[in-house]
């Protein structure tokens, strides 16, 4: 086979890695650090899309600038559900979170039904959508190289805030023992809210992205919240540098699949499943 | 009377209540709305078939496994049934306990693998066995199992039709009377097998296995028995109920068998309704059935906006669901008439575990 | 060792590391059919992580360890416990979920392979009656003191009718009354046939109640004998007991209220 | 000399449960109080919710010259009341390090000591130093306790409550706690103790408690209470 | 009946856009037989097991005499029995799947054809590949590189247009599968392309979904491959989507485009735009448009509501349409099939103008060349 063919798979492979880890590394922040089982992650995530749509058709903002107004607005709608339903299952137990993120999922899908409609909508007239550059016979994706930049960023910069900052620190003290937490002075919800809407505000960043590359409907949140999910569970809850690395695998072996195998597009999905089914089993053997 | 004769007595009147009640329903809908027990009739079979799927769900988490993989039970049981059907061995009813038994094998080795996996992990890792068992039923040869285009399933009922005596809606009326009564004994065996895990040593084992691997392993429980054993009373009806889907809608295809909503569905059901028991998940599918076609029939667009409420306030004013809400009502009435201290045999059970 | 024909439990070189650190480190010892047989030292000595050891939740890195004879270290827990060896918890965990009743019970009828449900029933009330805890056998284990968690900890590992019951710092937070009781309960189970191994930093429990006096440190052997040998030993009260003016006054003030 | 610590007619609870009856107890400013009791007796009930980790049901809380009542236990903490928990409520998945720094992160002033006091409570508990790295969860019951206490102090508090420290240590270990706490009094702070240990506490005592089903049956300095043979009967022998 | 939320949200609401209008004009003009014409609108959520209860329910409970909307292959398998049990007069308009030339398979045309009672309107998948061959072939172009999604849309597709294309004397280079975002695949389409751009085919052919055309569309530039054509098929194409640059040259297969030359075109794209403020960029609109305006003429010309008349009417009129007149007729199997490869436009974005380019009787624009 095509050696550049092959080498052009791993550089797709890499750089499609970028998105996964954007979409995953809020909902690591939120069930891995803070320990809230967010099952209407990937909502935020479409809502931050449709928003960069809706500025883009509205005002004719580029995604890169409604950036500055989607991140904060999705900041805002985190704390406003944790303030009126998250705040009141913290002791819940994970079944309870689920099925109250669950329901939250199911009403902002159908609210963005009843605003956008069930079509795909698409963001036109942006130029770098489809910028590529070309070194010696492999192409380069300008947005699939920025989101895998801006990936990096995020999760590095999470990463030292959860370990350095006082905040981060703060974070991970209120998820492991709240009565701990009270007694070393900290607001635990207020720790919480914080934590929460950061990570909303993480998946509005995932959503612009998204808003570009992709057309996204209404009913995309299911999805992505379940493969990122996967992800951090495949990292390891609370492993924020692991999302980076659990992306980049399966992403990888996504691409290399599709490539090497015949009609291998159909088995992305497979490929991804596999991997992090493989993944779990086997370290649930290695580990006594 | 002794304690256990006692349980036997309190669990089984009500099950051959609700027989009872099963059987004669859908000539009492008959008689009450004539025609229009048609549709209802198809609805309550949904609602039926929810329950069955929720209150299997429950079983295996009752060891504290959240099972993302109901859905690769109930679509392998679709797909056995239709592909049996095909290849023609066979009466048509045999595809539904063969279902069962396949359903069953199929978990034995998930459970066997995901042994050593707890909470979220044995969440994921069970979603992405079901995914991985979809992209493999496609990958299968179109000659065997259909590929993406999905098999036909013949219909397990085809009631003739005699204008004299009947009118056409009838027929309607006696093959949708026909899922019902399957679904419905598909119900019931999934009761029996909750009540028997309810009432036995199961009971114990499973409370401690999911609140404690390791003390109850101390204790001289065997965890990994317990827990396939779990397995394979959860899988059991859902293969099943896959397979008398499959023949009640004609076609099996994998998004279909295989979908997201079936997993999902099947543990938002025993929340709502109210973990770890019997009664819970039954009522939970009632209710919910009932809502969203209420909420269907009144609100135009967006109804399902209602139905998501629905579900966020009733883990906010019910976090034990519907039967750890009712309990607690009733504890608090009897604390108020007599000062005994409330009795924590019910507490327990309605009690979250930690996943 | 070998010479002590009715050992019921043996230890052999048993180790187990966790990363750099060697929590127990080529431990010895054996445990005689019938003796009351305790476990002191420094914090962080090993004691806790010896009894996962023994009871199968943890798996040694090297070394050997009997019960009647029989090599063990390779079985999971609740072999181990249908074997005979029961244990007590030092970190109370009862199953919250469960009335009192019902904790018992998940010993009582798992405890021992194949027993019926009235046998079962059986134990499970013996075991409460003896513990103290009939009275409140169907409360909820959430809302316990944790005298009464301390006592349905050991009545969980009693109804699975061992032959070596082990307890770890049973005694701790309980006030000197309650800990007579205690003790009083621990002989009267050893005088049912039950041999017992137990953990505790409460000298004067260890003193009154234990044959024998195993003492750890860093995880390794540092001292065995009866409690006025291993008290007497430089090497313990340096490691353990500590040097202090204090201490001789506690000892006569114990001394002088201890039951004779 | 002034009071650190009122507690006026208090009653709190859990639940249904009341445990808490009409308690009164007033602690002058630098001095050591010790309480016993039964277990069951409501002593850690009263340290939690003099700490703000339980509502005040009746009566009336006020430490270092503010009212306590109502406030939240973070707040309690940054204004100088310490509490070593009963059960250690420790971070199990930070190291041993970050557990001790989280209790002085939090309060400006406890932050700008807080190597100092890093270096103190590593001189109390040498063992503390040598495992640094290694995680709450995974220390022995003791080590456990040593970190708990440990992070109380590194919040530099005004007033120190603490929930039966000696349980769980070895001998000599209870001893160097006790010296410890004593030497944290020294340094004037209020110390509240709860304890089972009687003997060697109420040596440390100026005022010794004794709670029992939730209401004040005995005070008194701990030498007098050593004395008393109904507490000798009920608390030392054995 | 149709999917009003769930995946197939799209084609729902745009059927219901349709009826909508319809259903305005039709009143407007007197109703059917004198009295204002009444639709009951009912989601399938395109799940088989609603859809059947949601049916009865018409049947039963409404006691509806004609029944329309439809879509998804899964529902309509699910609805056969009960449809073959209470015989309405039904015209179906999604469930394109004939099963024609899948053999193991029974499609909706191969169970339904000899139901006297059963209207198909929307063209069978042979008649979709059929037109998108046709143009292929018409378009200049000596090599085809053939990218499909393999879900029960795009699978059969392929295998059907690989066939045509090569009866037509085009060579097929390329014939890969993909999974569409729109099922939960990834949106990365990469691989497939470069394998395409491999082959350097004058032609990139992709079946999909509306939300591949993004993603698809761009990687191809992105990738530097730049074909003679590039030219999908998907159920709809996402709004606004003219104004992207890597639309430019992009040609594509509808069933209606608001511009199409002709007065009732027109005419239906005022009057939509005027009731719903959008123009119709779903052709399900205008499908649903001319359905429920079939009925209501077919019952008028019956003079009465009666099922064997009104059918004998449908089976007869020729009624009009966005997309201009047309009857029910002879396909493959049955007899009573709407529309057929003749709906089949082939339009191309010429600077974020949808320019009709086939058939060359209905064009608007010349067809251009990517390259
Ligand atoms: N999982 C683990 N990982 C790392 N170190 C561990 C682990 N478990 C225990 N240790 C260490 O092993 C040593 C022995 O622990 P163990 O609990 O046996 O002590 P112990 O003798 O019971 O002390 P205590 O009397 O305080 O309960 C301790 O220093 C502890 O920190
Ligand atoms: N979380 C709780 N829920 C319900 N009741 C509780 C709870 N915590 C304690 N209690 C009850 O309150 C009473 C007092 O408990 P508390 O812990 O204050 O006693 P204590 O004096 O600290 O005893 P110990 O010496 O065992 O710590 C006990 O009867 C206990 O059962
Ligand atoms: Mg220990
Ligand atoms: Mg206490």
């Amino acid at each position: 086979m095509d050696p550049t063919l092959i080498l052009q798979a791993v550089v797709s492979g890499v750089l499609a890695s970028g998105l996964y880890a954007l979409v995953s590394v809020g909902l690591a922040l939120a069930i891995g650090v803070i320990g809230i089982v967010n099952f209407a992650h990937g909502e935020f995530f479409m809502i931050g899309a449709f928003l960069t749509y809706q500025l883009f058709v509205s005002f004719g903002v580029d995604p890169v600038f409604s950036l500055l107004f989607v991140a904060p607005a999705l900041f805002l709608l985190g704390a406003v559900i944790y303030r009126t339903t998250i705040q009141y299952v913290l002791e819940a137990p994970e079944l309870n979170q689920m099925l109250l993120t669950f329901g939250l999922g199911i009403v902002l899908q159908n609210l963005a039904l009843l605003i956008w409609g069930g079509d795909p909508v698409s963001i036109s007239g942006i130029a770098y959508r489809s910028i590529g550059y070309r070194i010696g016979g492999i192409s380069v994706g300008l947005v699939s190289l920025v989101s895998f930049a801006v990936s990096i960023l995020l999760v590095a910069g999470l990463y030292l805030a959860l370990s350095r900052s006082r905040t981060g620190r703060a974070m991970r003290a209120v998820a492991q023992n709240r009565v701990g937490a009270s007694l070393v002075g900290l607001e635990v919800n207020r720790v919480y809210l914080v934590a929460f809407a950061l990570s909303a505000l993480l998946a509005g960043i995932g959503g612009v992205m998204i808003a570009v590359i992709q057309s996204p409907t209404p009913t995309i949140g299911l999805a992505f919240t379940l493969k990122a999910f996967s992800i951090v569970v495949l990292a390891g809850l609370g492993n924020i540098r692991g999302v980076l690395v659990a992306s980049l695998v399966v992403a990888l072996a996504e691409s290399l699949v599709a490539t090497l195998v015949p009609n291998g597009g159909t088995l992305s999905n497979a490929v991804f499943f596999a991997i992090i089914f493989l993944a779990l089993i086997w370290r649930s053997r290695r580990t006594v | 009377m002794s304690p256990n004769a006692m349980n036997r007595v309190r669990d089984l009147l009500p099950v051959v209540l609700f027989a009872v009640a099963l059987w004669f329903l859908p000539d009492l809908l008959r008689a009450w709305s004539g025609r229009a027990s048609v549709s209802y009739l198809s609805l309550v079979t949904n609602g039926l078939g929810l329950a069955v799927l929720a209150l299997s769900w429950d079983i295996l988490a009752r060891t504290g496994q959240l099972s993302l993989a109901h859905a690769a039970f109930y679509g392998a049981g679709a797909y056995v049934t239709a592909v049996l059907a095909r290849l023609d061995v066979g009466p048509l009813w045999l595809g539904i306990p063969a279902a069962g038994v396949f359903a069953v094998l199929l978990a034995l080795g998930l459970g066997v693998v995901t042994l050593r996996l707890k909470g979220i992990y044995f969440a994921i890792a069970t979603l992405a066995f079901t995914e991985v068992l979809r992209a493999v039923v496609r990958q299968l040869p179109t000659s065997f199992a259909g590929g993406s285009a999905g098999i036909n399933v013949e219909p397990l009922f085809r009631p003739a039709f005699d204008p004299e005596t009947m009118e056409r809606w009838e027929i309607a009326f006696q093959r949708n009377e026909g899922y019902f009564l399957l679904y419905a004994g598909l119900l019931l065996l999934t009761i029996g097998l909750s009540l028997w895990t309810r009432r036995s040593r199961l009971q114990h084992a499973f409370t401690a296995i999911r609140t404690n691997e390791e003390v109850a392993g101390v204790m001289g429980v065997r965890p990994a028995r317990m827990k396939l054993l779990a397995f394979a009373l959860s899988s059991l009806s859902v293969g099943m109920l896959g397979a008398i889907h499959a023949h009640r809608v004609g076609s099996v295809i994998p998004e279909g068998a295989f979908s997201v909503e079936t997993t999902v569905f099947a543990l938002v059901t025993p929340i709502f309704g109210g973990l770890y028991t019997t009664l819970g998940p039954i009522l939970g599918a009632g209710v919910l059935a009932g809502i969203e076609e209420t909420l269907k029939r009144n609100l135009a667009d967006g109804y399902l906006i209602g139905y998501g409420l629905v579900l966020v306030l009733s883990i906010l004013f019910m976090p034990r669901g519907i039967v750890g809400m009712v309990r607690g009502v009733a504890r608090r009435r009897r604390a108020a008439r007599t000062d005994t201290p409330p009795d924590p045999a019910t507490d327990g059970t309605t009690d979250g575990s930690e996943a | 060792m070998s010479a002590d024909t009715k050992a019921v439990l043996e230890v052999q070189g048993l180790a187990k590391r966790f990363g750099g650190l060697a929590a127990v480190d080529d431990l010895s010892f054996h445990v005689r059919t019938g003796e009351i047989f305790a476990i002191i030292g420094p914090n962080g000595a090993g004691k806790t992580t010896t009894l996962n050891l023994l009871s199968g939740l943890l798996v040694p890195t090297s070394g050997a360890i009997r019960l009647n004879g029989r090599e063990i270290q390779h079985l999971p827990s609740f072999d181990r416990t249908h074997l005979g060896l029961g244990r007590a918890f030092q970190v109370v965990q009862p199953f919250p979920e469960m009335t009192v009743r019902e904790n018992v019970q998940v010993g009582a009828l798992f405890g021992t392979p194949g027993i019926d449900r009235a046998e079962g029933d059986r134990r499970t009330d013996a075991a409460l009656e003896r513990t103290g805890l009939t009275r409140i056998a169907d409360q909820s284990a959430e809302e316990l003191t944790l005298l009464q968690e301390k006592r349905l900890e050991i009545a969980r590992a009693l109804a699975t009718e061992p032959t070596v019951l082990m307890l770890d710092e049973v005694m701790a937070g309980l006030r000197p009354g309650e800990a007579r009781q205690a003790v009083e309960l621990v002989r009267d189970v050893r005088d049912s046939g039950v041999t017992i191994v137990f953990i505790e930093h409460v000298m004067p429990v260890v003193r009154d109640l234990a044959d024998r006096v195993l003492v750890m440190d860093h995880g390794r052997f540092l001292a065995q004998g009866s409690y006025a040998e291993v008290t007497a030993d430089d090497a313990v009260i340096e490691a353990y007991l500590g040097r202090d003016d204090e201490d001789d006054d506690d000892q006569h003030d114990d001394d002088r209220e201890a039951p004779r | 000399m002034s009071i650190a610590l009122r507690v006026d007619a208090l009653e709190a609870g859990y639940g249904k449960i009341q445990v808490l009856w009409k308690v009164d107890l007033t602690v002058e400013e630098g001095s050591f109080t010790t309480v016993i009791g039964a277990n069951g007796a409501g002593k850690t009930t009263l340290l939690r919710t003099i700490s703000g980790l339980i509502p005040v049901r009746g009566g009336s809380v006020e430490a270092l010259g503010r009212p306590l009542t109502g406030v939240s236990a973070a707040r309690i903490v940054r204004l100088g009341v310490g509490h070593v928990p009963e059960g250690r409520q420790l971070f199990p998945l930070m190291t041993v390090r970050e557990n001790l720094d989280a209790g002085a992160d939090y309060l400006p002033d406890a932050r700008s000591h807080a190597a100092a006091t890093r270096r103190w409570v590593f001189e109390l508990f040498p063992r503390l130093e040598e495992r640094q790295r290694q995680l709450a969860g995974t220390l022995s019951g003791g080590e456990r306790q040593m970190v708990a206490i440990g992070r109380a102090l590194m919040s530099r508090p005004k007033l120190l409550l603490v929930d039966e420290p000696s349980l769980g240590l070895a001998p000599a270990l209870v001893r160097t706690v006790f010296k410890a706490l004593a030497q944290v009094r020294e340094e004037g702070v209020t110390v509240v103790m709860v304890e089972q240990n009687v003997q060697q506490s109420l040596k440390l005592a100026d005022q010794a408690v004794v709670l029992e089903n939730g209401e004040v049956r005995r005070r008194g300095t701990g030498e007098e209470l050593l004395r008393d043979p109904a507490v000798r009967e009920a608390y030392l022998s054995l | 009946l149709s999917p009003l939320t769930g995946g197939a949200a799209g084609t729902g609401q745009a059927q219901k856009a349709g009826f909508e209008l319809a259903l305005q004009e039709i009143n407007a003009a007197g109703g059917v037989l004198g009295e204002p014409l009444e639709i009951i609108l009912e989601d399938t959520q395109a799940s088989p097991e609603v859809a059947l209860a949601a049916f009865e329910k018409l049947m039963t409970e409404d006691g509806v005499a004609f029944v329309g909307g439809g879509y998804s292959s899964g529902v309509t398998l699910a609805l056969i029995e009960s449809l073959k049990t209470f015989q309405p007069v039904v015209s179906w308009i999604g469930g394109a799947v004939s099963g024609v030339g899948i053999d193991g398979f029974d499609g909706i045309e191969e169970l339904l054809a000899d139901e006297p009672w059963f209207f198909h309107v929307h063209p069978w998948d042979y008649h979709n590949v059929d037109a998108a061959t046709s143009f292929v072939a018409d378009s200049g172009v000596e090599t085809v590189a053939l990218l499909h999604e393999d879900s029960a849309f795009g699978g059969p597709g392929s295998a059907g247009a690989q066939a045509l294309l090569e009866e037509a004397g085009l060579e097929v280079t390329l014939r890969e599968a993909f999974t569409s975002t729109l099922l939960g695949g990834s949106g990365d389409f990469r691989a497939a392309i470069s394998k395409a751009q491999a082959t350097n085919a004058d032609m990139l052919y992709w079946i999909g979904y509306d939300s591949d055309v993004v993603p698809l569309t761009s990687q191809v530039r992105e990738l530097g491959y730049v074909p003679q054509q590039i030219f999908g098929a998907p159920p709809g194409w996402p709004s606004e989507f003219g104004a992207a640059p890597e639309a430019q040259c992009v040609t594509g297969l509808i069933g209606f485009l608001p511009n199409l030359p002709t007065e009732e075109a027109s005419a239906f794209t005022s009057a939509y735009t005027d009731l719903h403020g959008t123009a119709p960029d779903n052709y399900m609109a205008a499908l649903a448009y001319a359905q429920l305006w079939s009925f209501a003429d077919a019952i008028n010309a019956a003079g009465s509501a009666d099922e064997q008349a009104v059918m004998e009417q449908m089976e007869t009129m020729t009624f009009r349409s966005p997309m201009g007149d047309w009857s029910f007729g002879p396909s493959e199997l049955t007899e009573r099939q709407g529309f057929d490869a003749d709906m089949w436009l082939v339009f191309q974005y010429q600077d974020g103008v949808r320019e009709i380019v086939w058939p060359l009787e209905r064009a608007t624009a010349p067809l251009a060349s990517c390259r």
